[in-house]
């Protein structure tokens, strides 16, 4: 499924751009993701977590930074990431693109996302799982919008840690709640008469 | 079976008996880059994690076998487990043996299977265009085989054509999704170096020999046996990689291996049917006579070929049915996507070829103003033209002639039980009240009882004890009773005296086994045959020992004695009663005294094989018409009336053949109004479970009207025709026509199966809004 | 399809079962299992801890109180078919249930199970939609009611907390004489409904609306009562301008799409059941038919 | 990790103490540990009926149910309703009316329909199609099934006028 988002950034094209491909930190600006390790190759190993009560999906994944255009400014990312009890996987490729707006910047990210196994096999859940990806990947461009600021505001030490940062993790609840009622959606599509849990 | 009895292969244990279940692709087309089976191999109770590199060479090195290759078709089968690269959700990539399923399934979801995703082929139009993704890697095109089916000058007739009309037809993938899913146990003998294996088939001969073409086994090593089977409709009859992974697995590990498909796996790695596009054109002159058709038929394969081309060869084969086609000209192009294999469904394409046909039918009605049940008399073959031949050239190779049967006559038959004749004015008083009626009618002829042959060996043992031994494989159509009623008829005996065996390679060595509804021909015929055979033998014997003429004697009760005389019955009996012998004192004779010569070098044993092969196959016809009432405001479809006019030759046994006929309706039902298989545009499954996937219910099902025609055939001793399909193939048609009748107040036209509530309500448009409006 | 090992506790009174519920974060309470089971043997859900409900008897009760009925979470579907008052006080929810599921599935599916469960087509959600249901939660050492506003939350979401229990579910009680209707649609007897509207209507002696009220479930992730319409009602005479307005209305609610339904589809449904919920509560109203 | 427990089952009116698996199903603890492999798994998600068995007398789903979920409980399967070789009015009917084709949906619909004419000894056509339509055959398009009860029904009735 294709998912766009753009939002404005108040800081000059250059630094904008740097910023955002900081990817140990900006990664992490997608909601529930950890960074584990940056690999020699350097891709990056992290980990999807959402916790949705009765049920904890734990992706597994990977990360990597290609086709960075240091003249265009724009670059892709790309991620996969299969659940751990083998539910199934996902794989996302973001192209990013940052252009100048006055002494701001714009930032356009398209999204190409394709789920794959037990998550992407039902139906009447179809719906409420691109519902919920497009939410996931706004929550990433508001957080990666919470980095820049932050960094605006000189605040290096809220992120150098790597961690994510506390825009990510506000979003991360609204993500697990996203996301949990996307999993619902999935369980209903399980079985063939109603009734009751 | 109705007290709990029943033996189908999960019921079967085997001591030490081990549980295998499957990992399975998640992605439609990917690369295999690694597979880790650590951490599953590290499960208690597992004892293999086998990938495609730990099977034995022979199974590294070959593919599956294809059975019906054909010199159009660029061939692709697949590996018994994934190789480098998955080409659909589902393919089997490594399996787990462990010591019950549970573990298994335990250790499958620890497999890390570590995939590159590679664009995927989902629709098969667009799968078909230059330039689309491939559906494997190393394909120069998805299109793997194009086939012209042609029939006298087309041009000629297009060029003088006063009339013609096109159009597109859309045919959506469905599935057989009998109720006891597959499944197989191997059992492995080293020191006697004895392979048994327990498979639910259609045919356990057909396994063996795919077995054997895969493992360097000797025929006698390898016995196969089909014990109950819940339901085959078609993809019973494939042979599948699963089956080789477990009698590999048997034989690593030296114990019976067991795997049964569960009913997620079923809905992703068992054959299902379609889709199709049809592109067609109706030439017909001022008296809608059909002058020819011509179009072309886009056919979804899935992912690999084990079928080759039957399934749309048949579609093709089926277009014409029983009306006068003077040109013909279809070209087939079928197209591989990634999705799990298209392969013969319940009625193997035909339905398809009908739907086409009688859509045209009604387009041409529509046209000129005309009764479709008048459009269609004007065209139909008449039974003075029978033998007739069609022209085009059936899948198995002959051309297709039909053999016999009265084409109007069915159609009048069924108009006549449903009060066609009336229908017009009670739709009008419907529609003065607001409700929406509509009728349909189906009209097909179809090819069965496909050759080559299906043997049966009859023998009467010592004791007088009659045993009927087959190929041909029951799924529940009473082949048993049928076989056992044609036997019975030759020795006078009740059914419960005979026992008839089936399924199994080594109750005897040739068979091809149940599909095309070809039993009762095949099986039947021999059966007939090799009794008659019998029965002759006996009354020889019996001749010379009563010292009475051969003619004189009969077989009654088990017994041979001299014929009753016509007008004294009484004195007859009295008389039978004193010179008579039992079939076991003949049986002993036919035997032979040890160390005394045999009766003039008589063949031994009171026995005979026979063999029967179908000159052609043998085609039966049938008409389907069908009363819905439709819910202009939720687009909701009521069947009100269905009734089944069909020929299927001389009838065996009438409430067996009703009951193929019920269940076959229902399956066209469901193909009309129910059943879809969904897929994403990355050929991700979307229907996976009965919630989703929607069987008809009981509350679904109309009661069935069925009316039988008896053309006996020509082509066999008994005159019979194949009846599995008969209620399947013209049903679809009819419904989708009802429907698009009882909507024509609106303009509607249908040109796609299954037809939904919802989408009947987007073509009403506003219409739809009804009171609310 | 095996389940995934976990613990199994089977508790026996309520506070045997909050107390597990606070001491087991991965826990997942069972039901009716008419739909944890399937998606456990899919594997979708794989708890540590499974807290089986079945043996806690006080939670399978119905009470009439005097404007309120009130069922136990644990009260099997069928048990409540065949309970004589709620066939006497609350007819419509016999109409509901008739829909739910099938008979082997309705004689363990409960009705606390099927409101936790809050599929937003679920005929047992529509009803506490209408009936401003009430809803009793309890966890270790507290309890909370909530109104069914606040309890629903989304698809499949509710006010629920992971260390709480649905303990109870008050109906508001109609007084007789009762208009009433039960509209679904579903492709096949006892599927999910991909619409339902449920309306409860008396009317004054004049003939006019006295109160109404009326619930589309299966559009919007959850149940939705028209209560625009139901104020404005009051006083009107019922006939085809008031059904097509209400049904107007219906059709207005944004509406969910999936692979096999379009949002247009389902508020095309909300519009025609509605329209024949009101026609047919108040038919029976006139009638007196509330049976 | 796997978690077991003992039980205790009356199965067809004799009683069996087992310990099982907390996460194995009654239909397979009655097929696996008992070996009434009568009753048939057709789905294991609880939509096609062919696994129904009646536990205290309620025909419910045995793939939705736990093993241990029937301790201390009364087991009736498609092998306890025959006395014997004597089939039951209802299985009679079932084979009088070819209500079976391949068999495998068959124990599930006895076992509802067992306990559905019970509870409804004069059923109409309709009230037969609705309590059948939690049971999926794909066999027989139902009518012969329908029939077979509808017959059912009528000889019982009888027999009661009888006597």
């Amino acid at each position: 499924m294709q998912i766009k988002n753009s939002f404005d950034v108040a800081r000059p094209l250059a630094e904008a751009w740097s910023i955002l491909l900081d990817i140990p930190k900006s990664v992490t600006c997608m909601p529930g993701v950890e960074l584990t390790s940056v690999e020699p190759d350097g891709s990056y190993k992290g980990k999807l977590s959402v916790k949705l009560g009765p049920v904890a999906l734990k992706f597994n994944g990977t990360a990597t930074l290609e086709d960075v255009d240091e003249v265009a400014h724009s670059a892709t990312i790309r991620a996969k990431g299969n659940d751990l009890q083998g539910r199934g996987s996902a794989g996302a490729t973001a192209r990013v693109r940052v252009v100048p707006n006055g002494n701001d910047s714009t930032v356009f990210i398209e999204t190409d996302l394709q789920l794959s196994g037990l998550v992407a096999q039902y139906g009447r859940a179809s719906g409420v799982i691109t519902a919920m990806a497009g939410e996931m990947v706004s929550a990433f461009a508001k957080n990666l919008r919470a980095q820049v600021l932050a960094a605006d505001r000189g605040a290096g030490t809220a992120t150098a840690s790597g961690t994510p940062s506390v825009g990510a993790t506000g979003n991360n609840t609204i993500g697990s709640g996203l996301i949990w009622r996307a999993l619902w959606a999935w369980f209903c599509g399980l079985f063939g008469v109603k009734g009751c849990g | 079976m109705l007290a709990g009895r029943g033996r189908f292969v999960d019921d079967i244990v085997l001591s030490g008996m081990y549980a295998a279940a499957f990992v399975r692709s998640s992605q439609a087309h990917a690369r295999i880059k690694s597979i880790d089976t650590a951490a599953a191999l590290a499960v208690p109770g597992v004892h293999a994690v086998i990938t495609y590199h730990d099977l034995p060479a022979a199974l590294r090195e070959r593919r599956l076998p294809l059975f019906v290759p054909h010199p159009t078709l660029t061939a692709r089968m697949q590996h018994a487990l994934a190789k480098e690269e998955v080409c659909y959700v589902g393919e089997a990539v490594a399996v787990v043996v462990a010591d019950n399923r549970y573990l298994a399934e335990d250790a499958v979801q620890l497999v890390e299977v570590d995939y590159e995703p590679l664009p995927a082929v989902s629709d098969c139009k667009a799968g078909a265009q230059a330039g689309a993704p491939r559906a494997h890697l190393d394909l120069e095109s998805n299109i793997v085989s194009r086939m012209l089916s042609s029939v006298g000058d087309i041009d000629a007739a297009f060029r003088g054509a006063k009339h013609i009309f096109r159009d597109e037809i859309f045919q959506h993938r469905g599935g057989a999704f009998f109720m006891e899913c597959r499944g197989v146990i191997a059992s492995y003998e080293a020191s006697e170096g004895a392979l048994l294996v327990y498979v639910s088939s259609q045919g356990p001969h057909r396994i063996k020999r795919a077995l054997l073409d895969l493992f360097d086994l000797s025929d006698t090593q390898v016995r196969v046996v089909t014990p109950d089977v819940g339901g085959g409709f078609g993809p019973k009859g494939s042979f599948y990689a699963e089956y080789a992974v477990i009698v590999a697995c048997a034989m690593t590990l030296g114990r019976p291996v067991k795997w049964i498909e569960d009913r997620r796996e079923n809905f992703v790695a068992t054959h299902q049917e379609r889709d199709q596009y049809w592109d067609v054109e109706i030439a017909v002159d001022d008296e809608a006579r059909i002058k020819g058709l011509r179009g072309t038929l886009t056919h979804d394969n899935g992912a690999y070929t084990p079928w080759g081309i039957v399934l749309p060869w048949i579609s093709v084969a089926t277009v014409p049915g029983p009306y006068v086609v003077p040109a013909y000209h279809l070209e087939m192009r079928s197209v591989l996507t990634n999705k799990v294999m298209a392969t013969p469904v319940r009625g193997a394409g035909r339905p398809e070829g009908v739907v086409v046909m009688e859509r045209l039918m009604d387009r041409v009605a529509r046209e000129f103003k005309l009764d479709p049940a008048e459009v269609r008399r004007r065209n139909f073959i008449q039974p003075s033209q029978m033998p007739y031949d069609v022209g085009v050239i059936f899948r198995d190779g002959r051309k297709v002639v039909y053999d016999s049967g009265d084409y109007p006559a069915c159609q009048d038959a069924a108009l006549q039980t449903i009060d066609y004749g009336s229908f017009r004015e009670r739709q009008a008083e419907a529609r003065r009240q607001g409700r929406y009626i509509g009728i349909g009618i189906g009209n097909a002829v179809e090819g069965t009882g496909l050759g080559p042959y299906e043997g049966a060996t009859v023998k009467v043992a010592t004791n007088g004890r009659i045993t009927v031994s087959t190929g041909a494989t029951p799924q529940g159509q009473s082949h048993k009773t049928t076989l056992a009623q044609i036997a019975s008829d030759q020795f006078g005996v009740p059914i419960d005296w005979i026992r008839v065996e089936t399924g199994d390679t080594s109750k005897i060595s040739q068979g091809i086994g149940t599909f095309a509804a070809r039993t009762a021909v095949n099986a039947g015929s021999s059966v007939h045959v090799a009794a008659v055979k019998v029965a002759a033998k006996a009354k020889t014997i019996a001749a010379k020992l009563l010292d009475v003429r051969e003619e004189d004697l009969e077989l009654r009760d088990g017994y041979v004695q001299v014929a009753a005389i016509p007008g004294s019955p009484g004195a007859a009996s009295d008389n039978a009663r004193q010179v008579r012998k039992s079939l076991a004192e003949l049986a002993v004779v036919a035997a032979g005294m040890p160390g005394f010569a045999m009766q003039d070098g008589a063949e031994p044993g009171l026995e005979n094989t026979a063999y029967f092969t179908a000159t052609q196959s043998t085609y039966a016809n049938g008409t389907a018409v069908v009363e819905v009432e439709v819910d202009i405001e939720t687009g909701r479809v009521t069947i009100l009336r269905l009734v089944l006019a069909h020929d299927c030759g001389r009838l065996i046994n009438p409430m067996v053949v009703d009951g193929q006929v019920m269940g076959g309706v229902a399956h066209a039902i469901g193909n009309a109004l129910f059943e879809r298989m969904l897929f994403d545009d990355q050929a991700q499954p979307l229907s996976t479970n009965f919630g989703e996937y929607l069987l008809p219910l009981a509350t679904d099902i109309p009661r069935i009207e069925i009316v039988h025609l008896e053309t006996p055939s020509p082509l066999n001793p008994l005159g019979i025709k194949g009846a599995g399909e008969s209620g399947t193939i013209p049903t679809i048609a009819p419904i989708i026509a009802a429907v698009e009748d009882a909507l024509s107040p609106f303009g509607v036209k249908i040109l796609e199966a299954p037809i939904t509530p919802q989408r009947i309500v987007e073509l009403l448009g506003d219409a739809a809004l009804g009171r609310t409006r | 399809m095996k389940p995934a090992s976990f613990a199994y506790h089977d508790p026996t009174t309520v506070a045997d079962v909050v107390a597990l519920l606070a001491e087991h974060e991965e826990s997942r309470l069972l039901a009716g299992g008419q739909s944890l089971m399937p998606m456990m043997n899919f594997r979708f859900v794989q708890p540590a801890h499974l807290i089986d409900l079945n043996r806690v008897e006080e939670l399978g009760f119905v009470r009439v109180g005097g404007n309120t009925l009130a069922f136990g979470a644990m009260t099997r579907q069928r048990q409540i078919q065949r309970d004589a008052n709620v066939q006497q006080s609350c007819p419509i929810m016999i109409e509901a249930l008739s829909h739910v599921g099938h008979r082997q599935t309705r004689a363990r599916g409960t009705i606390g199970g099927s409101i936790s469960h809050f599929d937003p087509s679920a005929e047992l959600c529509n009803m506490a939609a209408l009936h401003d249901a009430q809803l009793v939660l309890g966890r270790k050492g507290s309890q909370r009611t909530l109104d069914f506003d606040q309890f629903a939350r989304g698809y499949l979401t509710t006010a629920i907390e992971p260390d709480e229990m649905l303990l109870e579910i008050r109906l508001g009680r109609w007084a007789k004489p009762q208009g009433f209707a039960f509209e679904e649609f579903s492709t096949r007897h006892g599927d999910f409904a991909i619409c339902a509207v449920s309306c409860l209507v008396t009317l004054t002696g004049a003939g006019a609306i006295d109160t109404i009220a009326i619930a589309v479930s299966g559009v919007a992730p959850t149940p939705q009562r028209l209560r625009g319409f139901e104020i404005a009602a009051r006083g009107q005479t019922p006939g085809h301008a008031f059904y097509r307005e209400a049904a107007i209305q219906a059709a207005a609610i944004e509406a969910m799409s999936d692979a096999y339904t379009t949002a247009d589809y389902r508020r095309h449904l909300a519009r025609v059941l509605t329209y024949r919920a009101l026609e047919k509560a108040v038919a029976r109203f006139k009638s007196q038919d509330t049976k | 990790m796997t978690d077991t427990r003992d039980i205790s089952v009356v199965v067809n009116g004799k009683s069996y103490g087992r310990a099982v698996d907390t996460r194995r199903t009654l239909g397979d603890f009655l097929r696996l540990d008992l070996g009434l492999t009568g009753t048939h798994f057709g789905c294991e998600h609880g939509a096609c009926g062919a696994c129904t068995v009646r536990v205290d007398g309620v025909a419910v789903r045995s793939c939705l149910m736990l093993a241990v979920q029937a301790n201390e409980k009364s087991v009736q399967t498609i092998e306890g309703l025959a006395k014997g070789d004597i089939l039951t009015p209802l299985q009679q009917a079932f084979q009088d009316r070819h209500a079976l084709q391949c068999g495998f949906c068959t124990p599930g619909i006895l076992m509802t329909m067992a306990e559905f004419l019970e509870e409804n000894p004069a059923p109409s056509e309709a009230d037969v199609r609705d309590a059948l339509s939690g049971n999926i055959c794909r066999c027989t398009g139902y009518q012969n099934i329908v029939d077979a009860v509808l017959q059912t029904a009528d000889t019982l009735r009888k027999g009661r006028d009888a006597a």
